[in-house]
C-alpha cells in the first residue's frame, strides 16, 4: 500500500495497578496507519487492561497514550470513540433483548443525530436518517455474512455465537474507525470459523482508509497469518517485539507461556 | 448536656443501633450469596416475634412459669421457625426468581411481605392491636444520676453482640461459611468445586432470617410491645443501612446500622430544629453519604470483568 | 378473504372483545362475578396461547399498528360513553389514565433506561401540590398541569448526582430514602396544610367548569368527572405518542443501551450521564403532570397520599404490565387500580388477596403480563 | 378459611333477621345505608370496630319487626388515604340507592369527602374523626358528626389535669392531622389554665423507639408527659417511659382509650393512665350496656374499640331518620339537620347549624386494675389512690 508509514498510537510508559499488583507496568508501544498488531502474552499479562486503559474504562497510573496526534490519556470512553477507537470485548458484550440493527447502531453513535428535538418532532428525517442507515448496516454485515444482512431485525440473544461475533465486529466497523481492538475474537469458535472471521475483517479493512487494527489473541495461527507486528506481554510488561516468527522463537516469550500455563 | 445524660443518649442509640446492624446482617447475607434483596425482611423479624410471644403464652398456659426457661422457649421456637421460613421463602419465592430481573424479586419480597403482615392482623387473635411483649429478662437498674441503666437493655446488648460476632465467626471460620463466601464469590466456580448451591442457598436464608428473629425477640424484650406494623420501618431501615455500610460485608452493615440509630438520636436530640424533623434529617443524610460513596462505606469489591 | 382484510377484522374484533370486557369488569360488584370474570378472562388468554391464536392475534396487530392505535382509542370511548353518567366509573377510568401517565414517567427511568425510581409517588405528590397551591392563582389551570411536571422535574434535580453515581440497590435506596423524606416532610411542616392536607380548586378551561356535571338535555345529565377522563385522555394519547416516537428514535436506542451495559455503551460514545439526567427529569415530569391533574380531580391531598406504598404500586403496574412495554402498563394499571376497588366486597382481607395475586403473577410471568417486543422504528417496515 | 366462616355467620345472621321479618310482614322494601372507615392497615382496629357496630345497628334494625323497611350495609374501605377515601365515597354518594352514610375516623379522609357529600346531597354522619373543620370548615346541611371534636376534649382535660395541681407538660404527639390538631388544642386550653409546656416532640406514626425524645423530656422532668395519638404508638411511649424510670403522670387522649391499650402496655404500667373521650360513658346509660351486650351477642370477632358505640349511634340514627322520613336523601337530611335531644346509647343528641352534636359531653377515665373506670367513680377521685407524683 501506498500510504505513508503515519504513527496512529503511541503507549509511552503506560502503567496501570490494582491494589498492589501492576497489571501494565510502564508500556511502550507503537502503532502505524494500516497496521495489525498483536498482542500476545498469558493469561493476565496486561493485554485487555492495556485496551481498557486506552478506551477509558481505567484510568492510566502512569505514561501516556498518544492518539493521532494528540494526547488521550485518561480521556472518558466516549471521547476515545469519538477520536476513532472501536473495540469488541472478550466477554460478548452485545445487548442481547436487543435487535441486530440496534446492536449495529449503538456503534454508529457519533454519526448518527441524538438531538431530542430532531428525534422527537422530525419524524420524516429521522426515518430518512434511519433508512440510510439501515441500508449501510446492510452492506456491511453483508460482506460477514449475507444470510444476517436479512435478519437485521431479529433479536441477537437467538443467534449463534459466532453471528454474535460478527455483529460485534460490525459494531465496531460502522463508525469507520481509525483504530480497531480486538479482545479475542476467536473464543468459543471453531478453527474454520476464525478463519473465515478474519478473513472477513481484512476485507473491511480494505473499505476504511487506514484503518488499524490491534489483535488480542491467544490462537497462533491467526496472529501468524495477519498480523504485521507483535509484541508479547508478561505480568504486565513488554518482554519482546517483533515479527511473529522472531517473536515465537525467542526464548523468554516461551519461557512465559510455558511458565504462564 | 451533662454526662449522666449523654451516657444515656448513647446507650439508648446502642441498643437501637444493635437492633438496625442486626437486621442489616440478614440483607448484606442475602445478598451476598444471590445478589437479591429480600424485602420481607423486616415482616419475617415481626413474625417472629409473634412466634416467641406465642411461645410465650403457650408456656404460660402449660405451666411454665420459669422466665429463664420461658426464654429459651422463646428464642429456639422463634429461631427456628423463622429459619424455616427463610428457608422456604428463598425455596418457592427467591430461586425460582433467579434469572428475572432484580426488581422482580424485590417486588415478590415485598408483597410476601404485605401477605405476612396481613396475615398476622386479621388471623392471629386480635392481631390488629399491639401485645404486650413480658419482660423475661430481670429488671434492676442502676441509676446515678439523669443516666439509667436496666439489666436487660445490659443483657440485651451483649446477646446482640454474640450473635453478630457469631455471625461473622460462622462466615469467615468454618467450612459452611466457607462454602457461602465461595458462592457469594462466583456461582459457577463454587458449583464446580462440587458446593452444593441451593442448599447453601437455603442454609444463607435461614440463617439470616434466624438473626432477624432474634431481633424481633430482643425488640419485644425491650420494649415490652409487639404489633403487626412493626417490620415494615425496621425493614426500610434495615436495608438502608446495610446499603450505607456496603452491601455484601458484615461490617458494612453493622456500621450502617449504628450510623442510622446516631443519625436519629441526633436529629431528635441535638440539632437546631424539631425533633420531628429527625427522620427527614437521617435520610437526608444517608441520601448524601450515599452520593459520596456509591457504593457504600466499606465499599463492595468491584471485580467486574470487561 | 386477504390478508390484510382479515386482520382487520381481527383488530376490530379483539378492541370489540376488549371493550366489552372492561364495561363489564367495571360494571360487575358481586364477588363470585368478579371472580368467574377473572378466571374467565385468563382462561381465554391462556387457551389463546395454547392454542396459537395470541401469536396471530399479535401478528394482525403488528401488522396494522395505525388502526390497532385508532381501535383501541375507539374501545376506550365506548367505554367512557357507555359510563356517561356514573361518576364512580368515570372517576375510576380517570384515575387508570392518570396512573398510565405517571407509569409512562417511570417507564421511561427504568423500564427504557435502567433508572431505578421507588419515590414515583413522592414525584407524583409534587404535581399535585403545585396544583393545589397554584390552583387558587390566576396562573392558567392547563399551564398548571405543565408546571406540576416542571417542578417534579426540579425537584428531582435534587437527586441527579447520587442516582447517577449509584446503580441497582444503591440507587433504589436513595429513591426509596427520598420517597419517605418527601412524605414526612410535608407532614412535620405546616407551609403546606401540614397532615390535614389542601383543598385543591377543581380544572376550569378557558370557563369551562370542570366541576359541574354537563346537562345535556331533560334525562341526559353526564357526569362531571367526564370532563376529566376527556382531559386525561387526550394527556395520554400525547403521552402515548411521546413514548412511542422517544422509543423508536436514536433516543430509545441509547436508552436500552444504557440501561443493559452501561460499559459498553460508553466505549460506543453513549454519554450516560446526559441519557440518565434526560429520562429521570423526563420521567418526573411526567408524573408531575399526572399529579397535577389527579389533584384537580380529587380536590383534596394530603401527605399520606403519597407514602412508600403508594410508590411500589406504580412501580407495581411497570413490572406487571411488562417493563417498557406501553400496552402492558396500560393493562396493569387498569388491574391494579380496579382489583382492589373490586375487592372492596371483601373489605379487610383484600390487601391480602391482592398482595397473593401480585406474587402469583410475578412467579409465573416474571417478564410480565404484556412484554416490550423488539423495537420496530418504522411501524410494518423490516428493511 | 376465615372470609368463608366470616361469610357464613354473616349470612346466618341475614337469614335469621330475614325470617323474623318474613313473619310479620311480607316482602319489606330494601334501604342501603354505608359504613366507610379504616379496614385495613395501621388503625384498622378501630375501623373493623366502627364496621361491626354499625352492622349491629343494622342488624338489630332488620330483627325489629316494626321496621318499615329491610336495611343493607355496605361497608367501604378508605385505608386512612384521603385519595381511596375520595373513591369510596364518591362511590357511596354517587349511587342513589344509598340513602345515608356513617364514615370516617381520620379526619383528613373526612376532610376530602365532604365536598363529595354535599354535591351529591348525601347525608352523613361522622363517627370518629374529631377534626374541628370537618363541621366547621363548611356550611354543608349533609354533614353531621355526633362524637365531639378535639377541641372539647382538650378544654375538659386541660381544666382537669389542672385542677389535680400538675404544673409542668412535656407533649408527645404524632404528626398525623389526629396528633398535631391535639398538640395545638391542649396547648391552647393549657396556657389559659396556667400550665406550661416545656417541650413538644413530633414523631412519625409508625416510630418504634422513643428513647431519644424520652430521655430529652425526663432531663425537663416534667409533671405530665401528655400523648396525641393512637394506641399502637401510646404503648410504646408509655412502655419506654419505664424503661427509662420516669415517673411523671401518663396523660392520653381518646385515642388510647381502648383495652388494647391496657393490654398492649400491661396491668401494672397502665395503672393510673388517664385518658378523655367524648360522649357519656356508655356503660353507664341504659342503652349501652345494651349495646354491649348485643355486641358481644352477636360474636363478632373483634372488640368494638373506643368509637364504637359512636357508629352505632350514627347509624341507629339514620335508620330512625329512614324509618320516620322515607329512603329519601333530602328529607334525611332535613331530619338529621333538626336533631334536638335525640336518645342514643351515648347520651342525647343534638346537632348545631354545623351538624356537630353539641352535648358531647367529654368523660374521664383512668385505668384501675386494668380496666377503664369513669373518674368520679374511680379509688382515684376518693383519694384511696393517688395519680403519679401526687
Amino acid at each position: 500500500m501506498a500510504q505513508q508509514q503515519e504513527t496512529v498510537l503511541t503507549f509511552r510508559g503506560l502503567t496501570r495497578r490494582f491494589g498492589g499488583v501492576i497489571a501494565l507496568n510502564k508500556f511502550d508501544m507503537e502503532l502505524t496507519n494500516g497496521q495489525i498488531v498483536g498482542l500476545i502474552g498469558p493469561n493476565g499479562s496486561g493485554k485487555t487492561t492495556s485496551f481498557n486503559v486506552l478506551t477509558g474504562i481505567y484510568e492510566a497510573n502512569g505514561g501516556s497514550i498518544e492518539f493521532l496526534g494528540q494526547d488521550i490519556t485518561s480521556w472518558p470512553a466516549q471521547k476515545v470513540y469519538e477520536a476513532g477507537v472501536a473495540r469488541t470485548f472478550q466477554r460478548s458484550r452485545l445487548c442481547l433483548e436487543l435487535s441486530i440493527f440496534d446492536n449495529i447502531m449503538i456503534g454508529n453513535h457519533k454519526r448518527l443525530n441524538h438531538g431530542l428535538l430532531f428525534n422527537i418532532f422530525q419524524r420524516k428525517a429521522l426515518r430518512e436518517q434511519i433508512r440510510e442507515n439501515h441500508e449501510e448496516a446492510r452492506k456491511l454485515l453483508k460482506i460477514f455474512d449475507p444470510a444476517l444482512a436479512d435478519k437485521m431485525f431479529d433479536p441477537v440473544g437467538s443467534l449463534r455465537m459466532i453471528d454474535r461475533r460478527r455483529i460485534e465486529i460490525c459494531r465496531a466497523l460502522i463508525s469507520h474507525p481509525r483504530l480497531l481492538l480486538l479482545d479475542e475474537p476467536s473464543a468459543g469458535m471453531t478453527h474454520e470459523e476464525t478463519r473465515e472471521l478474519m478473513d472477513d475483517i481484512l476485507e473491511v479493512r480494505e473499505m476504511i482508509d487506514g484503518l488499524s487494527i490491534i489483535l488480542v489473541e491467544h490462537e497462533m495461527g491467526m496472529i501468524e497469518r495477519v498480523t504485521d507486528k507483535c509484541i508479547v506481554l508478561n505480568f504486565g510488561q513488554k518482554i519482546c517485539e517483533g515479527a511473529y516468527r522472531d517473536v515465537a522463537s525467542d526464548k523468554l516469550v516461551q519461557e512465559a507461556y510455558l511458565g504462564g500455563e | 448536656m451533662d454526662v449522666g445524660l449523654l451516657g444515656q443518649f448513647v446507650v439508648n442509640g446502642m441498643m437501637l443501633g444493635m437492633m438496625y446492624a442486626l437486621v442489616a446482617v440478614g440483607f448484606t447475607l442475602f445478598f451476598g450469596v444471590l445478589d437479591v434483596i429480600k424485602f420481607s425482611h423486616g415482616d419475617v423479624l415481626m413474625v417472629g416475634t409473634f412466634a416467641g410471644f406465642s411461645t410465650y403464652l403457650g408456656m404460660t398456659a402449660i405451666g411454665i412459669d420459669n422466665a429463664f426457661i420461658q426464654l429459651i422457649g422463646v428464642l429456639v421456637i422463634s429461631l427456628g421457625s423463622m429459619a424455616i421460613l427463610g428457608a422456604v421463602i428463598a425455596r418457592y419465592l427467591v430461586l425460582p426468581l433467579k434469572s428475572a430481573p432484580p426488581l422482580n424479586t424485590l417486588l415478590v419480597t415485598l408483597m410476601l411481605g404485605t401477605v405476612l403482615r396481613e396475615a398476622i392482623r386479621l388471623f392471629y387473635p386480635d392481631g390488629s392491636n399491639p401485645k404486650h411483649f413480658p419482660a423475661l429478662l430481670p429488671t434492676d437498674s442502676w441509676s446515678l444520676g439523669s443516666f439509667t441503666l436496666r439489666s436487660d437493655s445490659v443483657i440485651l446488648l451483649i446477646g446482640g453482640l454474640l450473635v453478630i460476632v457469631g455471625v461473622n465467626m460462622l462466615i469467615n471460620r468454618t467450612r459452611l461459611g466457607l462454602a457461602i463466601r465461595a458462592v457469594a464469590q462466583d456461582e459457577e466456580t463454587a458449583k464446580c468445586m462440587g458446593i452444593n448451591f441451593k442448599m447453601i442457598v437455603l442454609l444463607t436464608f435461614a440463617l439470616g432470617s434466624a438473626v432477624a428473629a432474634f431481633a424481633g425477640v430482643m425488640n419485644g424484650l425491650y420494649y415490652n410491645e409487639i404489633n403487626f406494623g412493626m417490620g415494615l420501618l425496621l425493614g426500610v431501615i434495615g436495608f438502608s443501612a446495610a446499603i450505607v455500610g456496603g452491601l455484601g460485608n458484615i461490617y458494612g452493615a453493622i456500621l450502617g446500622g449504628f450510623l442510622f440509630a446516631g443519625l436519629q438520636t441526633l436529629g431528635a436530640v441535638a440539632l437546631p430544629f424539631a425533633s420531628a424533623y429527625k427522620d427527614v434529617f437521617a435520610f437526608a443524610v444517608v441520601i448524601a453519604i450515599i452520593a459520596w460513596r456509591p457504593t457504600g462505606l466499606i465499599a463492595e469489591k468491584t471485580s467486574e470483568r470487561v | 378473504m386477504t390478508q390484510s382484510l382479515k386482520d382487520k377484522l381481527v383488530i376490530i374484533l379483539l378492541a370489540a372483545v376488549i371493550a366489552a370486557f372492561s364495561i363489564t369488569f367495571i360494571a360487575i360488584e358481586e364477588q363470585v362475578e368478579i371472580f368467574a370474570l377473572l378466571v374467565f378472562a385468563a382462561a381465554l388468554v391462556l387457551g389463546g396461547a395454547k392454542l396459537g391464536i395470541t401469536a396471530s392475534i399479535a401478528q394482525s396487530l403488528a401488522r396494522n399498528e395505525r388502526l390497532m392505535n385508532f381501535a383501541f382509542i375507539a374501545a376506550t370511548i365506548a367505554v367512557v360513553f357507555w359510563f356517561r353518567e356514573d361518576h364512580f366509573p368515570l372517576l375510576m377510568i380517570a384515575t387508570v389514565l392518570l396512573y398510565v401517565i405517571a407509569c409512562c414517567g417511570l417507564n421511561i427511568q427504568f423500564g427504557f433506561t435502567g433508572v431505578v425510581n421507588f419515590a414515583g409517588a413522592a414525584f407524583f405528590g409534587v404535581g399535585c401540590y403545585t396544583a393545589a397551591v397554584l390552583g387558587g392563582t390566576s396562573v392558567p389551570l392547563l399551564l398548571v398541569i405543565v408546571l406540576g411536571g416542571v417542578i417534579a422535574a426540579i425537584v428531582g434535580s435534587v437527586l441527579i448526582i447520587p442516582v447517577l453515581r449509584t446503580r441497582g440497590h444503591y440507587a433504589a435506596v436513595v429513591t426509596i430514602a427520598f420517597g419517605l423524606l418527601f412524605r414526612t416532610f410535608l407532614e412535620v411542616n405546616d407551609t403546606l396544610g401540614g397532615p390535614q392536607g389542601l383543598g385543591v380548586s377543581g380544572m376550569n378551561l378557558f370557563g369551562w367548569d370542570f366541576n359541574n356535571n354537563i346537562e345535556i338535555s331533560e334525562n341526559l345529565e353526564i357526569s362531571f368527572y367526564m370532563n376529566y377522563v376527556v382531559l386525561a385522555l387526550i394527556m395520554v394519547i400525547l403521552t402515548f405518542v411521546l413514548m412511542r416516537r422517544i422509543e423508536r428514535s436514536w433516543i430509545g436506542l441509547n436508552f436500552d443501551a444504557v440501561r443493559l451495559d452501561e460499559t459498553a455503551a460508553a466505549c460506543f460514545g453513549i454519554d450516560i450521564k446526559r441519557w440518565k439526567i434526560v429520562a429521570f427529569t423526563l420521567g418526573n415530569f411526567l408524573a408531575g403532570t399526572a399529579g397535577a391533574l389527579y389533584a384537580m380531580m380529587l380536590g383534596f391531598i394530603a401527605p399520606s397520599n403519597f407514602a412508600f406504598s403508594d410508590s411500589l404500586i406504580l412501580v407495581s403496574i411497570v413490572l406487571l404490565g411488562g417493563m417498557g412495554s406501553l400496552w402492558g402498563t396500560i393493562l396493569a394499571a387498569g388491574l391494579v387500580v380496579l382489583l382492589p376497588e373490586k375487592l372492596q366486597v371483601i373489605q379487610e382481607y383484600r390487601f391480602l388477596i391482592y398482595a397473593v395475586v401480585m406474587i402469583l403473577i410475578l412467579l409465573f410471568r416474571p417478564q410480565g403480563i404484556l412484554p416490550r417486543g423488539l423495537r420496530a422504528y418504522i411501524p410494518g417496515w423490516r428493511g | 378459611m376465615n372470609i368463608l366462616r366470616k361469610s357464613t355467620v354473616s349470612a346466618i345472621a341475614l337469614t335469621m333477621a330475614l325470617t323474623v321479618g318474613a313473619g310479620i310482614a311480607d316482602a319489606k322494601d330494601k334501604v342501603k345505608v354505608a359504613f366507610i372507615g379504616p379496614l385495613t392497615g395501621g388503625v384498622s382496629a378501630i375501623g373493623v370496630g366502627g364496621r361491626n357496630s354499625a352492622e349491629l345497628a343494622v342488624q338489630l334494625r332488620n330483627a325489629d319487626p316494626d321496621a318499615k323497611y329491610e336495611y343493607e350495609l355496605v361497608a367501604m374501605d378508605s385505608e386512612c388515604k384521603p385519595n381511596v377515601g375520595v373513591q369510596v365515597a364518591t362511590k357511596v354518594a354517587a349511587d342513589r340507592s344509598i340513602v345515608g352514610l356513617v364514615g370516617h375516623y381520620c379526619s383528613a379522609v373526612a376532610m376530602g369527602a365532604v365536598d363529595i357529600y354535599h354535591k351529591f346531597n348525601l347525608p352523613m354522619s361522622v363517627w370518629g374523626a374529631v377534626l374541628p373543620d370537618v363541621t366547621y370548615g363548611n356550611d354543608y346541611k349533609e354533614i353531621h358528626r355526633v362524637n365531639g371534636t378535639m377541641i372539647n376534649q382538650n378544654d375538659v382535660a386541660a381544666k382537669f389535669m389542672a385542677e389535680q395541681g400538675y404544673k409542668t407538660w412535656v407533649i408527645i404527639h404524632d404528626t398525623t392531622d389526629y396528633g398535631k390538631g391535639h398538640n395545638k388544642y391542649f396547648s391552647e386550653y393549657l396556657a389559659q389554665n396556667g400550665g406550661e409546656v416545656l417541650a413538644d416532640f413530633g414523631v412519625p406514626a409508625d416510630q418504634q423507639d422513643f428513647t431519644a425524645e424520652l430521655t430529652k423530656a425526663k432531663q425537663l422532668n416534667p409533671d405530665v408527659i401528655y400523648f396525641g395519638g393512637l394506641v399502637p404508638l401510646g404503648v410504646r411511649v408509655r412502655s419506654q417511659m419505664e424503661k427509662l424510670g420516669i415517673t411523671a403522670q401518663f396523660q392520653g387522649v381518646s385515642g388510647i382509650k381502648s383495652d388494647a391499650f391496657i393490654e398492649g402496655v400491661g396491668t401494672e404500667l397502665s395503672e393510673g393512665v388517664v385518658s378523655f373521650l367524648e360522649g357519656a360513658p356508655v356503660d353507664k346509660l341504659p342503652g349501652g350496656q345494651y349495646f354491649t351486650e348485643k355486641y358481644k351477642a352477636a360474636g363478632f370477632a373483634e372488640n368494638e374499640e373506643a368509637y364504637g358505640p359512636f357508629a352505632f349511634a350514627a347509624m341507629s340514627l339514620i335508620l330512625d331518620g329512614i324509618e320516620e322520613v322515607g329512603p329519601n336523601r333530602k328529607k334525611l337530611t332535613k331530619y338529621l339537620g333538626d336533631i334536638q335531644d335525640h336518645d342514643s346509647i351515648v347520651g342525647k343528641i343534638s346537632f348545631d347549624d354545623h351538624g356537630q352534636n353539641t352535648v358531647a359531653a367529654i368523660t374521664k377515665y383512668v385505668v384501675q386494675d386494668g380496666k377503664w373506670v369513669v373518674w368520679e367513680d374511680s379509688e382515684y377521685a376518693t383519694g384511696a389512690r393517688k395519680l403519679a407524683g401526687k
